[in-house]
Order: C-alpha cells, then sequence, then structure tokens
C-alpha cells in the first residue's frame, strides 16, 4: 500500500488489466492491458466505439461478469482494495454503498412490478440501515435533489408511469444515494432526447461537484464527452490506445484513431452539402399531409367518448427542388419517419403529393413509376436485407422491376453498383449476415440508386452506425447525389450532421412542422425558440477540420 | 445442422428420431416374424430368446407389431401434423398478410375454434367422420389448424413490418412476390420448428384416440390401440402395456428434444 | 362349485303346473344368515330402470330384484310359477289361463291385481311404446282379466311356448300408475320384486333395499344390495380382488383363471348359449352357393377359438343357433377344422383360387373383432382371403346390420328354440338378416309351437335343426361360457345360462 | 381494465359458444344412426325404432331440434338425456362437480409443485437441479395419460400392493380422506404432463428475468441474492408463469376425458365419452357448452390476474 495521503490517493486503480470471453469460436481476449486512475472529483472519460470493450470494464470494475468471462491478469483497486480478491460477501456489501452505477436504457434498468420510491429506500435500508420512515424521506430528498418536481407522488409511482428523463434521474439518486467513493456512468444520456440528455448532464455535473465523487463516464460520443470529462482514455478493440487529460488529447490526438475519431465528428462548418439546385420550380411537395395511427373503435367511442383518434404527423407541407439535399430534423416521436413512410405509400395519408407536376391524393395512388422514382432506404442495416438473399440478387431486383438493364447486362451492373458504393465486386456471391453493418447500409443505398431515382429518402440511415462509420456513410450519399443529381430528403436527429449537408432544413416535433430555413440561415437570431435550444444542446468541438483517412479495415 | 447437435437436447433427439424413424420406414420389413402371426403356445409370455419383447394375448410377436406399427403410428403423427401445418399456414399467411378486416374474422374463427380444447375438438371430428385411422389422421389435422394458423400468423406479422418488407412495398412489387420472396422464406423457421414439437403431440392424441376405440381398429398394429388392447392382460403380462407405451414416449420425446434443438438454432436468444 | 352341464327336465305342460319354486338346496356350508349388504360390481353403465325397453346386461339383475313376471325361467332353463300361481292350455294352445298368487302387494302398498297384468301386457302390445317383449308376445290376440285373480290370454295362432314369453325379462308386471307416466320408468320403479330402489346414480350406483313384504316369505336375506359401476377393467378387477365389492358380475375370459385363483374367492362358469355368428347374405355372390358356405364352415378351427379367445372357458358350436341346454335340441355332428376339403369344395363351387372378401365386425363387443382376427389367419389356409374391418358399434348398427353381405353377429341365448328361430332364421323373423328363406322350415316352426304334444314337437324341431344343418344359414363357430366370480362370504350366487335371472333373494352373506 | 374491453371479452365468449354450439349440433347429427337405435341396440325393430325416435323427438327436422334446444338453453333448461332420460342439468351438472374436483386439485398440484421447481431450475441453471428437471420435463410431456395411468395402477393399485384404491370415487362431503385416496392417482396423472410442461416454461421465462437489466441493477445496488430473488425475479416471473398456466388450462380439460375413463371417475369426461358413443345429443352439446364455458372464463380470470400481477400491462 503505497504511502500517498488520502487526498492524493485514486480511488479507483486499473493497472494492466485484461481479460477474455470463452466463446463457441474460442477464447476472444476482450481487454488487453488496460491501465487508468481516477481521484477523488475527478471524471474520467471512456471512449470508443461499439465493441471496443468499454461495458465490459464496467462490468470489470464491479465484479459483475458473466460464467465465461475470465480475468488474464493485472489488479483493479477501489481505494488501493483489489477487487479481484473480494469475496462475493465481501462484493454485495461493497457494492451500492462505496460504488454505484448508471445505466445507459432507465426503462429496462427499473424493477416495472415495484414502485419507484421502494428501489430507492431499498439502497438505503441495505446499506444506511435507516428504519423505513427514514429510508422513505431520505429517499425522497435525494429525488428532490435531482430535480424531480414532486417527489411524494413521483415514490408512490411505477416505471411505465414516469418518462425517461424521470427514470434515469430515479438511477442517478439510487447511485449517489450512500455517497459512493466512485460512480460508473455506462452512456446515461444515449437512450434520452437530446432536451432530456443535455438536463441530465447538467444534473451530472451539479451533483459532482456538490459530492466530490469520482466518477468513471463511458460514452460514444466525444463531444458530449469533452463537456463532462477531466481526463480520457481511448479504448480501441480492448487496448487504450491514447490518455491524458481531456484538452491536450482533443487538441492534439497522437493516435491515428483519436484523430479519426475527432475528424469524424460532423461539424457544420464542414460544409459537404452537393451545388445548390439552380431553379425553384419543386421536383415534389407535400401539401397538408396527415398520418392517423388509430381511430377509435365504435364501441370505445360509445362506451369512453373522450378517446380521440391519434395522429403520428398532421398538416405537413414542405417542398424539395430537383437535387436539393433537403433536412428533415426532430427528435424521436416528432413524426419525420410517419412523413417517410407516407411519401413512399408504406402509410395512408391525408393530403396530396405533387411530384414533377403530377398529384397523387392517396398512397394507392402512387403508380409504378413513381414508386420508381421515389426510394427509400431505412435506419436498421440489419433489418434492410433480405436474410435468404445473395448481395448480388438484392440489387438486381430493381433492375429486373423496372427492367432499366438488358437480362444479360445485369451482373455488369450489379457490379458497378457495388463499386460505386466502394464495395468490392465479389461481395455479389455472399449473404447479409456475412457482411458488417457498414457494408450492409451501403448496398441498401446502392439498392436505392440502381433505380436511378429522382428523389432517395433516407431515414436515419446514419443513427445506427459508429461516429467514423457515419462520416464515411454521409460523404458517400453526397458523391452519389451529385453523380445522379437525385433530390434528397435526410431525415435525423442529429443537428450537426444535418447542418454539413442540407441546402434547406426542416424541424418538426410533435407531429408539426416548428419552421423550415435556408442552412446558411441556422445561426440567425430570428430562429424559433425550440430550435435554439436543439442547437446550443448539442456541443461544437472547435477543432478545424482535419481531412478523412481511409475507413480502418476493421469495420 | 452443427448448431443443432451442439447441444446436449439436440444429439438425444438425432438419436431418438433416427431410431424411430429407421422403425418407421423399415420396420415392417426388419420385424423378426409376421406381426398377425399367431404362436398360440407362446401365449402372454415376457421377452424370451425367441421373441425379444414377448408375445400379446394371441401369442403375436410384440417387437414384430411393434415395427409394423412404427410407420402407421409415426407417419400418422407428421402426417396429421403435416395436414394442419399446411393447413394452417395458409389461413395464417392469409390473416397476417390481408390483415385488417379479414384477419379479425379469421382470427375470431380461430378463437371459436381454440375455445375447445384440443382433445375434445378431435373426438367430436372423430366422431363426425367416425372412427378409422385415415379419420383420425383427419381429426388431429383439422384440430391443429387453428393452434398453426395462429404460430404462421405472428410469425409472418413479425416478418411483415421488417424493413426489407417495406422497402419492397415501397418499391411497388406485388403482394404475391412480396409473400413469396420475402415473407414467406423468413417465416418458414418458426413454423417447422412448432410442427417438428407438434409431431410428437400429433402422436399422443392419436394413440389416445386409439386407445379410446376411435382411431385405428384392430387388428391394426397402433401403438395405442396396442397399449388398450393389453391392458385387459396387463397383470398376467405387463410388458404388453410397457412396450408400445415406451415406444410412444421415445417417438414423442425424440420429436420434442430435436423441436427444441432446432427452435435454439434459430434464434440462440431464446435458448433455454 | 360350478354347474357344468345342466340336465335337461321335461315339464309336463297340459297339466296345470303346480310345483313351488324350486328350492334349491347347496351343499354349502350351514344355515342362511340373514342382513348385510351386497356390492356387486359391473363394467357396463345402467343407463335406465324402465323395465320395457331397457336391454343392457347390468340393467338386468336389477330389473330382476324389483321387479316379478306372470312366470319366470329357473336355472334348470324351464318356466317356473312367479305371480302367477298356476296356468292352464287349452289342447290346441290357443289360450291360456293364469291364477294369480293372493295378497302380493307393490312396494308402495297397492295391491296387486289382474288389472295390472292386464295393463302390462297392453302397454307392451301397444305399437307406439318400444317394448323389447313384443317379438316374442305378438301372437297374443286378447287379454283379459276374468277376476280378481285370474287373466286370459287369447292367441291369434297356437303357441305352446307362452309359459316362456311370460318370462320374458322385460315382461315385467308394473302397476296401473305407474303406466300413467312412461318417462318416469327410467328413474322410478314400483315393482313387486324382492328388492326396492332407494338410490339411482347411473354414473356411480343404484342401491336397493329389502321389500319387507315380499309374497315368498322368508326372503329375501340380504338387507339391500349395491350395483358399483367401474367402466375400466383393471379397476374393477382391482377393487374386487381387494374386497372392496362381493361379486363381479361378468369376468373376462383374460381374467377368470387369475380371479377364480385368487384366495377367498370362487369363480364360477355356466355354460350357456350366448353365441358368435358369421352372418353370409344368401341373396347374392358368393354366400346364395351352399358349398361355398360349408366350404367357410370348414376353414373355421372351432377349438382353437375356444382356446384363443375364450381361454378354453366355453364350447365350439357347429353351425347351429340353437344352445345344448335347450328343450329339444338335439346333438349336432362335429365339423373338422379340413382347409384341403374347403379349398375343393370352393373350386367345386367355381373358385378355384380362393375368394377374397371383406368382413366386417363392429368394436363391440371385443369379440366381435376378436374372432374376425382369428378366422383371418385360420381360413387363409383354406382359400379365403378375408380383409377386415372394424368399425364403431353405431356406424355398424346403422350401415352393416341387415344390410351388409358378411359380418359377425353377437347374439344372448333365447329361453326356447322357437324363440331361438323367430329370432332370426324363419322368413319372418324380428332380426332376419341371412335372407335364407326355406318355407318347409317356416312350416315345420309353425307347426312347432302349434302342438302341445311333447312327442310331437320333439320330433319336429328334429327335423328343422336338421334342415338348418343342411343349409348351415350361419356359421356359429362357438357357445360362451357365462363367467362370474364371487367372494366365499357370499353364499348361492348364481348365474342362468340365459342370464337374465339371477334369484338374488336366495343370496346371503356370511356374518 | 376499462368496461369496453370487459364487454368485448364476453360477447366473443358468446360468440364463440354459439360456434361452438353449432358445430356440435351439425357434427353429431350428420352421423349415421341416431341415439334411438343405440338404445334399443339389436333390439331395434323398424316399429319400435320409429316409437323410440317419436317419444325422443328425434323425428322433428334439424333446425326444429337445434332451436328448441337453445330456446332451452336460454331459459335454462338443458333438455332431458337421451340416453338416460335424466335432466341433462342433473346429469352434467354433479359430473361437472367431480371434474372441476379433479381439475382444481391437479391444477393447485401443478402450481404448487411446478413454478417452485421451474424457479429452482432457472436459479440453479447448469446444476444437477436444472438437468434432472430438464430431463423429467421432457419424460413427463412425452408420456400420453393413458401410458401414465396404466403404470400408476400398476404400481400403486395392483392386488400386490393396493396403497391406493384403483379408481372409484368418494364424495368429497361425506369422507374427504377416502376422496383423496381415490383421487390420487387420476390428479397424480393429469399433473405429471403439466407439471412436466409447466415447470419448463417457468424455467424460461425466469431464465430471462434473471438475464434482465434491472436484476443486474440490483445486484449491483448489492441488495442480498435472497433480496434479489423474492423481491426482484419472483414477481416478475409470476406473471408469465400465471400465463402458462391459464394456456394449459385447456390440455388439462382435455386430459380429464381419457383419466376419468380409466380411473371410472364419474366426471364430465367420462359421461362425454359415454354421449358420444350413444349419440346422446343434448348431453354432449351440455358438456361441450361447459368445458368452453370453463375453457373461456379461466382464460378471463387468469389475464386478471396476470393484469394485477404486472402492472405495465393494461387492457383498453
Amino acid at each position: 500500500m503505497d504511502s500517498t495521503p488520502a487526498a492524493e490517493r485514486p480511488v479507483l486503480t486499473v493497472d494492466g488489466y485484461s481479460m477474455a470471453y470463452d466463446t463457441d469460436e474460442g477464447r476472444i481476449e476482450a481487454l488487453k492491458n488496460v491501465s487508468l486512475s481516477i481521484h477523488r472529483g475527478e471524471t474520467h472519460a471512456i471512449v470508443g466505439e461499439s465493441g471496443s470493450g468499454k461495458t465490459t470494464l464496467a462490468w470489470a470494475i464491479t465484479r459483475y461478469l458473466p460464467d465465461n468471462a475470465h480475468d488474464l491478469g493485472g489488479a483493479i483497486l477501489l481505494s488501493s482494495e483489489d477487487m479481484l480478491a473480494k469475496t462475493a460477501a465481501e462484493l454485495t456489501d461493497l457494492r451500492g454503498r462505496r460504488l454505484a452505477m448508471v445505466y445507459q436504457d432507465p426503462s429496462s434498468s427499473l424493477n416495472p412490478s415495484m414502485t419507484l420510491g421502494d428501489q430507492v429506500t431499498e439502497v438505503l435500508r441495505r446499506h444506511r440501515a435507516m428504519s423505513p420512515q427514514e429510508a422513505r424521506s431520505e429517499a425522497e430528498a435525494a429525488l428532490a435533489r435531482t430535480g424531480i418536481r414532486n417527489p411524494a407522488a413521483m415514490m408512490t409511482r411505477y416505471p411505465h408511469e414516469a418518462s425517461g428523463g424521470e427514470k434515469q434521474r430515479v438511477i442517478i439518486a439510487t447511485a449517489f444515494a450512500c455517497n459512493p467513493e466512485l460512480i460508473i456512468f455506462d452512456e446515461p444520456t444515449t437512450a434520452l432526447d437530446i432536451l432530456t440528455a443535455n438536463q441530465i448532464i447538467e444534473l451530472f455535473l451539479e451533483l459532482r461537484e456538490e459530492t466530490g465523487v469520482a466518477a468513471l463516464y463511458i460514452s460514444h460520443d466525444l463531444g458530449l464527452v469533452s463537456r463532462v470529462a477531466d481526463t480520457v482514455s481511448v479504448l480501441y478493440q480492448g487496448e487504450v490506445v491514447e490518455q491524458g487529460d481531456l484538452k491536450t488529447v482533443f487538441a492534439a490526438p497522437a493516435h491515428a484513431y483519436t484523430q479519426r475519431l475527432l475528424a469524424a465528428l460532423p461539424r457544420p462548418q464542414d460544409r459537404l452539402a452537393v451545388a445548390a439546385p439552380q431553379t425553384d420550380t419543386p421536383l415534389m411537395s407535400l401539401e397538408n399531409i396527415g398520418v392517423c395511427y388509430y381511430t377509435p373503435s365504435l364501441l370505445t367511442r360509445l362506451l369512453e367518448p373522450k378517446t380521440v383518434a391519434q395522429y403520428g404527423a398532421r398538416h405537413i407541407s414542405f417542398s424539395v427542388r430537383p437535387g436539393e439535399l433537403l433536412g428533415v430534423v426532430g427528435e424521436s416521436g416528432s413524426g419525420k419517419s410517419t412523413i417517410a413512410k407516407a411519401a413512399t405509400g408504406l402509410h395512408p395519408f391525408e393530403g396530396r403529393i405533387v411530384f414533377d407536376g403530377k398529384v397523387y391524393d392517396s398512397a394507392r395512388a402512387l403508380d409504378r413509376a413513381y414508386r420508381r422514382q421515389v426510394q427509400i432506404v431505412f435506419q436498421h442495416p440489419d433489418g434492410s436485407l433480405n436474410p435468404r438473399e445473395t448481395i448480388g440478387r438484392i440489387l438486381a431486383r430493381p433492375l429486373r422491376l423496372y427492367d432499366l438493364v438488358p437480362r444479360a447486362q445485369i451482373a455488369k451492373r450489379v457490379a458497378e453498383l457495388l463499386e460505386m458504393v466502394l464495395l468490392p465486386p465479389e461481395f455479389a456471391s455472399r449473404y447479409p449476415h456475412q457482411l458488417s453493418g457498414g457494408q450492409k447500409q451501403r448496398v441498401a443505398i446502392a439498392r436505392a440508386f440502381a433505380a436511378e431515382p429522382r428523389l432517395v429518402i433516407c431515414d436515419e440511415i446514419t443513427a445506427s452506425l459508429d461516429v467514423s462509420v457515419q462520416a464515411t456513410m454521409a460523404r458517400l450519399l453526397v458523391d452519389l447525389q451529385a453523380r445522379s443529381g437525385a433530390a434528397c430528403i435526410f431525415i435525423t436527429h442529429d443537428l450537426n450532421l444535418v447542418r454539413q449537408l442540407a441546402h434547406r432544413i426542416v424541424v418538426m416535433r410533435n407531429g408539426a412542422i416548428v419552421e423550415s430555413f435556408a442552412a446558411e440561415d441556422t445561426e440567425q437570431t430570428d430562429r424559433a425558440p425550440y430550435t435554439r435550444e436543439l442547437i446550443d444542446a448539442v456541443p461544437v468541438l472547435d477543432r478545424p477540420a482535419i481531412s478523412a483517412t481511409t475507413e480502418v479495415p476493421h469495420q | 445442422m452443427g448448431r443443432i447437435l451442439s447441444t446436449s437436447n439436440g444429439v438425444a433427439g438425432v438419436i431418438l428420431l433416427t431410431i424411430v424413424l429407421t422403425a418407421a420406414l423399415f420396420g415392417p420389413w426388419i420385424a423378426p416374424y409376421d406381426p398377425q402371426l399367431f404362436h398360440s403356445q407362446a401365449r402372454l409370455q415376457g421377452p424370451s430368446a425367441t421373441h425379444w419383447l414377448g408375445t400379446d394375448q394371441f401369442g403375436r410377436d410384440l417387437l414384430s407389431r411393434i415395427l409394423n406399427g412404427a410407420p402407421s403410428t409415426v407417419l400418422f403423427g407428421m402426417g396429421a401434423t403435416s395436414l394442419g401445418v399446411c393447413a394452417g399456414t395458409v389461413i395464417g399467411v392469409i390473416a397476417g398478410v390481408a390483415g385488417g378486416r379479414t384477419d379479425g374474422v379469421i382470427m375470431r374463427i380461430l378463437d371459436g375454434m381454440l375455445a375447445m380444447p384440443e382433445l375434445l375438438f378431435t373426438l367430436l371430428i372423430v366422431t363426425f367422420l367416425g372412427g378409422g385411422t385415415l379419420q383420425a389422421l383427419l381429426a388431429v389435422g383439422v384440430a391443429f389448424t387453428p393452434g398453426m394458423a395462429r404460430i404462421a400468423r405472428s410469425a409472418v406479422l413479425s416478418v411483415r413490418t421488417r424493413e426489407y418488407v417495406l422497402a419492397a412495398r415501397a418499391r411497388g412489387e406485388s403482394r404475391s412476390w412480396i409473400v413469396l420472396r420475402e415473407v414467406l422464406p423468413n417465416a418458414i423457421g418458426p413454423i417447422i420448428v412448432e410442427a417438428t414439437i407438434r409431431v410428437s403431440f400429433a402422436i399422443m392424441i392419436g394413440a389416445t384416440l386409439g386407445f379410446l376405440g376411435l382411431g385405428a381398429q384392430p387388428p391394426s398394429t397402433e401403438w395405442g390401440l396396442m397399449v388398450s388392447e393389453a391392458r385387459q392382460f396387463m397383470f398376467r403380462n405387463p410388458w404388453g402395456v410397457i412396450i408400445p407405451g415406451i415406444a410412444i414416449a421415445m417417438t414423442a420425446m425424440g420429436f420434442n428434444l430435436f423441436g427444441d434443438a432446432l427452435r435454439d438454432a434459430f434464434d440462440p436468444k431464446r435458448s433455454l | 362349485m360350478n354347474f357344468l352341464t345342466l340336465k335337461r327336465r321335461h315339464v309336463l305342460m297340459g297339466l296345470a303346473a303346480t310345483t313351488a319354486l324350486p328350492s334349491i338346496s347347496f351343499a354349502q356350508s350351514g344355515q342362511p344368515v340373514s342382513g348385510g349388504t351386497l356390492k356387486i360390481s359391473h363394467s357396463t353403465r345402467i343407463a335406465t330402470l324402465n323395465p320395457l325397453s331397457l336391454s343392457g346386461p347390468a340393467e338386468y339383475p336389477c330389473i330382476d330384484m324389483l321387479y316379478s313376471r306372470l312366470t319366470r325361467i329357473g336355472f334348470d332353463s324351464q318356466p317356473h310359477p312367479d305371480l302367477a300361481e298356476s296356468w292352464v292350455a287349452s289342447p290346441d294352445a290357443t289360450e291360456f289361463t293364469f291364477t294369480l298368487r293372493a295378497g302380493v302387494t307393490f312396494h308402495d302398498g297397492t295391491p296387486l291385481t289382474a288389472d295390472d297384468v292386464v295393463a302390462t301386457y297392453q302397454a307392451i302390445l301397444n305399437p307406439d311404446i318400444p317394448a323389447a317383449a313384443t317379438s316374442v308376445l305378438n301372437m297374443i290376440d286378447t287379454v283379459e282379466a276374468l277376476d280378481e285373480l285370474t287373466v286370459r290370454f287369447t292367441l291369434s295362432s297356437p303357441f305352446a311356448d307362452l309359459p316362456f314369453s311370460t318370462a320374458h325379462a322385460n315382461a315385467c308386471i308394473l302397476s296401473r300408475s305407474a303406466l300413467d307416466d312412461l318417462t318416469g320408468l327410467e328413474t322410478r320403479v314400483n315393482g313387486t320384486g324382492p328388492f326396492k330402489l332407494e338410490t339411482y346414480d347411473s354414473a356411480r350406483i343404484v342401491r336397493m333395499v329389502k321389500n319387507d313384504n315380499y309374497f315368498v316369505r322368508g326372503r329375501p336375506y340380504l338387507d339391500a344390495v349395491e350395483m358399483l359401476l367401474f367402466p375400466d377393467l383393471a379397476a374393477e378387477t382391482a377393487n374386487f380382488l381387494s374386497g372392496t365389492t362381493d361379486v363381479m358380475l361378468t369376468v373376462q375370459q383374460a381374467d377368470f383363471e387369475r380371479i377364480a385363483g385368487s384366495p377367498g374367492i370362487g369363480g364360477q362358469r355356466v355354460n350357456s348359449g350366448r353365441y358368435v355368428c358369421v352372418v353370409m347374405r344368401q341373396d347374392a355372390e358368393p354366400w346364395n352357393d351352399v358349398r361355398v358356405r360349408k366350404a367357410l364352415a370348414k376353414a373355421v378351427d372351432r377349438q382353437l377359438l375356444v382356446d384363443i379367445l375364450l381361454e378354453g372357458l366355453g364350447r365350439p358350436a357347429y353351425d347351429s343357433i340353437v344352445a345344448p341346454e335347450l328343450q329339444y335340441a338335439t346333438d349336432k355332428p362335429e365339423i373338422a377344422y379340413d382347409p384341403e376339403g374347403a379349398r375343393a369344395l370352393l373350386a367345386e363351387a367355381g373358385y378355384p383360387d380362393g375368394i377374397s372378401v371383406t368382413m366386417v365386425a363392429s368394436d363391440r363387443p371385443a369379440i366381435r373383432s376378436q374372432t374376425a382376427i382369428v378366422m383371418q389367419q385360420t381360413a387363409a389356409a383354406a382359400g379365403f382371403n378375408l380383409d377386415i374391418q372394424t368399425m364403431p358399434h353405431d356406424t355398424y348398427l346403422a350401415n352393416v346390420w341387415r344390410k351388409g353381405p358378411f359380418y359377425i353377429g353377437y347374439w344372448g341365448m333365447q329361453p326356447t328354440i322357437d324363440a331361438t328361430y323367430n329370432l332370426l332364421l324363419t322368413s319372418e323373423a324380428a332380426y332376419q338378416d341371412s335372407e335364407w328363406k326355406n318355407e318347409e322350415f317356416d312350416a315345420l316352426i309353425q307347426a312347432g309351437r302349434s302342438t302341445t304334444d311333447e312327442a310331437e314337437r320333439a320330433r319336429i324341431y328334429a327335423e328343422a335343426q336338421t334342415l338348418e344343418l343342411a343349409e348351415t344359414p350361419y356359421i356359429v363357430p362357438f357357445y360362451e361360457d357365462v363367467l362370474t366370480a364371487n367372494r366365499d362370504n357370499t353364499n348361492s350366487w348364481q348365474v342362468a345360462p340365459i342370464s337374465r335371472y339371477f334369484y338374488i333373494e336366495n343370496v346371503w352373506l356370511d356374518s | 381494465m376499462n368496461l369496453s374491453y370487459l364487454i368485448r371479452r364476453l360477447v366473443a365468449v358468446l360468440v364463440v359458444m354459439a360456434i361452438v354450439t353449432v358445430a356440435v349440433f351439425a357434427i353429431t347429427n350428420v352421423l349415421p344412426g341416431n341415439a334411438a337405435l343405440m338404445i334399443l341396440g339389436e333390439n331395434a325393430t323398424a316399429q319400435n325404432l320409429a316409437a323410440l325416435e317419436r317419444q325422443l323427438g328425434l323425428d322433428r327436422p334439424l333446425l326444429v331440434q337445434y332451436f328448441d334446444w337453445v330456446s332451452g338453453v336460454v331459459r335454462g333448461d338443458l333438455g332431458m338425456s337421451l340416453r338416460l332420460g335424466l335432466p341433462v342439468a342433473e346429469v352434467v351438472g354433479s359430473a361437472f362437480i367431480n371434474s372441476m374436483w379433479l381439475a382444481g386439485l391437479a391444477l393447485a398440484a401443478v402450481t404448487v409443485i411446478s413454478i417452485p421447481l421451474g424457479a429452482l431450475a432457472a436459479i440453479k441453471r447448469g446444476t444437477v437441479y436444472d438437468t434432472g428437471i430438464g430431463v423429467f420435463s421432457y419424460v413427463g410431456t412425452a408420456l400420453p395419460e393413458f401410458v401414465t395411468a396404466t403404470l400408476l395402477l400398476v404400481l400403486f393399485a395392483s392386488p400386490a400392493n393396493p396403497i391406493f384404491p384403483a379408481g372409484g370415487f368418494a364424495d368429497p362431503m361425506e369422507d374427504f380422506g377416502l376422496f383423496l385416496t381415490h383421487a390420487a392417482l387420476p390428479v397424480a396423472t393429469l399433473g405429471l404432463v403439466l407439471m412436466a410442461h409447466i415447470s419448463r416454461q417457468v424455467r424460461s421465462e425466469m431464465s430471462e428475468v434473471l438475464s434482465s437489466d434491472y436484476v443486474r441493477a440490483a445486484r449491483i445496488k448489492g441488495l442480498s441474492e435472497r433480496r434479489v430473488i423474492w423481491r426482484h425475479t419472483l414477481p416478475n416471473s409470476m406473471a408469465p408463469a400465471v400465463a402458462v398456466i391459464s394456456l394449459d388450462i385447456g390440455y388439462l380439460l382435455g386430459g380429464i376425458i381419457v383419466v376419468e375413463e380409466i380411473f371410472a371417475w364419474p366426471g364430465l369426461g367420462r359421461l362425454l365419452i359415454y354421449a358420444l358413443q350413444n349419440r346422446d345429443l343434448p348431453v354432449i352439446q351440455a358438456i361441450t357448452l361447459v368445458l368452453a364455458v370453463v375453457y373461456a372464463l379461466s382464460n378471463l380470470i387468469s389475464d386478471l390476474v396476470i393484469a394485477k400481477l404486472d402492472p405495465r400491462v393494461r387492457y383498453g
């Protein structure tokens, strides 16, 4: 035990720690020689893409590893006590009291059949030996501290009766309840919408100041990390490739992988958009489009007159000019995907669509010519391709359906499409499950452009990809748009990305349009308050843009 | 296939199934005696050198009767299930794809048919068709249809919302193309898994009908009937009851284990 | 104690039969003791107690205990006085006068009078009321009550065996009040029998208690009798062996040896005229040719059937539906199992390479399909390729019985040769299904029933039986034995060959 | 559970009843032969048959018979049993009570035994308990009732060692102890198959709950293993367990038919087989109706229980 006084001694020290999983395909090393330390009051961020092992590190520290995991070496010290040597009883006593955790998805991390109050009091009664009444009042105070408006009512509610933000506050209150030495935050804001996420970040900063607790903050979002963390470790395939003070690492990243992560961050100032369209006559315009998801049945209307029809989106009108990229921004539930489904006839709608001068007043009216010229690409790469078909046949289908190419040339055209999206031609004979997420999304984009459309609707095509892959996907889309002259409706929740790509931006909220404006007018002062809030909520790193190197093959 | 053999269930299932299917396919030919031949001196004997599994009340060789009964019992189970699966899948797919009012109507009728316990429903149909193996097979097939239709419908519904199907609809593919090329190939997996498990259930119902005298009729060598005929002599030669009982259990277990292994191979997440 | 063969006795007709009820003395232990409850187990449901139409094997003992008839068949297969003390027949057997026993009352206390007898027989003969006894009483023209205690029957045609018909199991004497509420008969009983009905739960138990003023003094010995239903043979056997029940009404051939051999239990095996017959419809190929029928007769191994199906508990029969025990029954020549002979006869009849034909057997009782299966084996060697088709009893009754060309029949024993032949073989028989129409045979039967002269009847019936054997209308391979069993504490429990009359009033239990 | 949902469920039950009765009527009437033929059996001369058919009302046209019967049911009069000459309500009533005793005991035994069994297997995954219960569940579901019943009869009720009476019935009101001895083997037969099936389902449900995020969160809060199991895992597995049990009630009602036949238990199952063999239409109708209603109500009740156990479930 080193003799440094308590104040300087790190709360958490991970020293050369390695571990591996036993799987059907043999032993896989998940963490290789990881070292880091966190002092009281310090927030150390672990940054890395999916599969980098950052969450595994969290389970290693809390000693909650699955049966097929094995520690290979190194030590994990909590206030210089080696966690690997702890017995099960010691661990149960230590967890919740000296070490706590905040999870990514609040709705699945709370017991659905227990009131929120009980889930806080049980920690107090377990570790601080409080009586039920003391625990209840202390829990109420803890909830109040996290900014929950009516803590007493919240105590009696069940998880499904609270919003995502409120549930995350309850989890945070539970974590801070016993004033632990270390709290691990595992992507606490990823599952929340931007505004709520912002509030949770503010709450985190306040509580950290108040309690001086040491925090390990795990995230894939570099922008967010720059606001909360003092020090950072960059994790790539289980190894810490870079570590140190956050400011210095982000200012001058030494390792190529860190550089690439930073470069991939979308910055509004790095404009990628193609040349703006010259003509003002719109290619397609939506007029007063409305999509209804639920109309109460006759019986329900009879018995509960107050139930009202529920609309996904209502009174939506905007237009797209040929070759233009229109950004549609909004949180989940804002109705942006509903409009994509309406525009491609996947869901019946009210109102009219005017495309290239022709009027369509219902989903059934969308004829084959319309469907060829308007293509759509979806969010989840895994769900976009039919697992039972080879990539070649998937790409050939639009060619055959619209017989764009004589039968003999189909194979050649498929190879061209693959090259167009930077994929080797021999992928044609592979099946979707043999490709990575990024590669599958490229095939989906190639399939859309195979029909030589005049408009491509991209419904959150980057949302399920890693940051680095998102950047290359955006650039690919813009290149294809330039080459084909097609217009594009780019739907996303990432304001910075859309400001990079779009000529015009439409902001949506709760099924209605807040406002629409040209991309360059985003920073204008007369923007609607909701838009202003969105802009402020997403921090932008002030690093100068660095040219992106080619993608690291592993993805 | 490799994944199926990886679990202990899978291995046990495959072993049992191979035994049962060889009996079902080659039983009549590898049987040592003619199943109907009387050995009137050797009546109601336990296992012996000449009769490996003993003899029944007429002195007929039990091993030969089991081997000879295998096709009628096992193929009965598979026949009834495939009948139920085909009819059920067609109804389920129609309900799943059509959606809206047709789906509602079909589901109400299915609920009506499922309102009665399956064995009761089968009993009613069997009395409607009159006893006999073919009638029993038809009855079990019809009784399985609503259950299978429901499973097919839910499989279709889960696939219909997948994005590659939405992309196909957006492209303007015809409905039949979508069903045949996009929906069915991916929905068939869970249907086959359920069908395999249901075969064991069909065999048990078939045997129960045989036992109640509503299924196969004498002189058939159906295992359920064998148990019911041997019950009278159970205290003089318990083997007459035990051997067909074990045969039914082995067959049912074989299909059950194989079905579970198949289900794990398809979606490992739901493994036990 | 088993009744292997019953000696035949002729009762002199023409004279008023005045012999009292045969007091059957048993070489059994000690003096009868009264009291106790006799528990009888049975495996078929007592679906109804309506004496007019019931026919279940477990239902007959109930009405035998609850009701009486004018006459009653004894263990010697002869009619004995019951409610009728005595009866006189006119020489040409067209008129019978019965004198009723005095002082007999129904269970509800009302006295029995001739009017009740007349009302009962009018109900039986009424076409609107379903009654099983009609077929043996249809020759009755009028029934009149001469006075309180005498009833006269005038017949439309001479019929010497009327005392057998009035002893028919379904010819129970009902009170006039009971006859007004026919549906009530299903569940309520107001008879004159030795026991009164206490509880009737058709799913489980029928309990009858002693009728204190039964017209035979000192009877019944028992306080009560309980009929307990066990549909499953294994359960019934286990309960009987474990002592829960005293009597097992019918024992299956398969279990008889084991049960009879168990400690504290006595098995009873009574030769009877119950038989399985192979029905060959003679109005079409191939059964119209007597040589084919004779060939099939040779293709049946009767001793094998008795050994394997009946476990030896029965007797081979030689194609006559007349049971040896019946009055005037003649001995029948043996028919050996002779496959070559059968094959030769078939060739002679124009079927050199044998016959393939479908034989239908209903699934209840199981003896039908078992007989078919065994015959299939033995007949194959004789050139008959039988395809056995088993079907549920209801489908058989509706589609095949009395319509199909070739199937298995199963009949109980009838009290007289006249009743036996009139049931099946005469041209106008109630259940004629062989299409064997023989005027000479019909005339003989008609003559047989109209003379009371013993020797004459014996000659007529002998000639009728030889005619039946010559033509082989049915193949009758064996007669089943009636099998029953009782615990040692149950004394003088007996079953008649015709298994319709049980005399349970004579049964008594050791204390 | 709001009103419109409840009404919709009850209307659905009524619709199902209508379908069931029409189906049963059609099925039993299209067969060759009828109750009258079955009653008379081989005493059925043409004249007798016609008289009995008139007496039983079988000569009326089908549709008239059906609507007479339905109007009777609405008035609560289920008609007369053709074969037993007793009011159907009486015959089916007593049989219903006996069957419910059997089903109730079997269900209770199954719930009390299979849920802990399944929980034990899930908690002690991979241990000898788990594999043991796994084998038991596979063997249990593979044995048809009539094989299990026969084996139990041979083992426990044979003359050699009559531990239990071999079938038969004793009125629970009069002598409950004797009743239990009679009920033991039938309940064991019925229960075995269900226990095997339900313990396997509970095991898989429990395993899913044990691998859920909130159980992991509870463990990381440092709660004792006992509390994690009793307060976090079990309550959340109860709702799916009840759902599984309610699904198997249909199987239980089916199994009764065979078990009652073998153990001479005077219940609905045995009455149904007797009625089917004798074409006793009113009794068949009544039993099918009763079983369908019991089945529908048990589903409704289990839905209510599930809503009570799992606050997330709202019916609307």
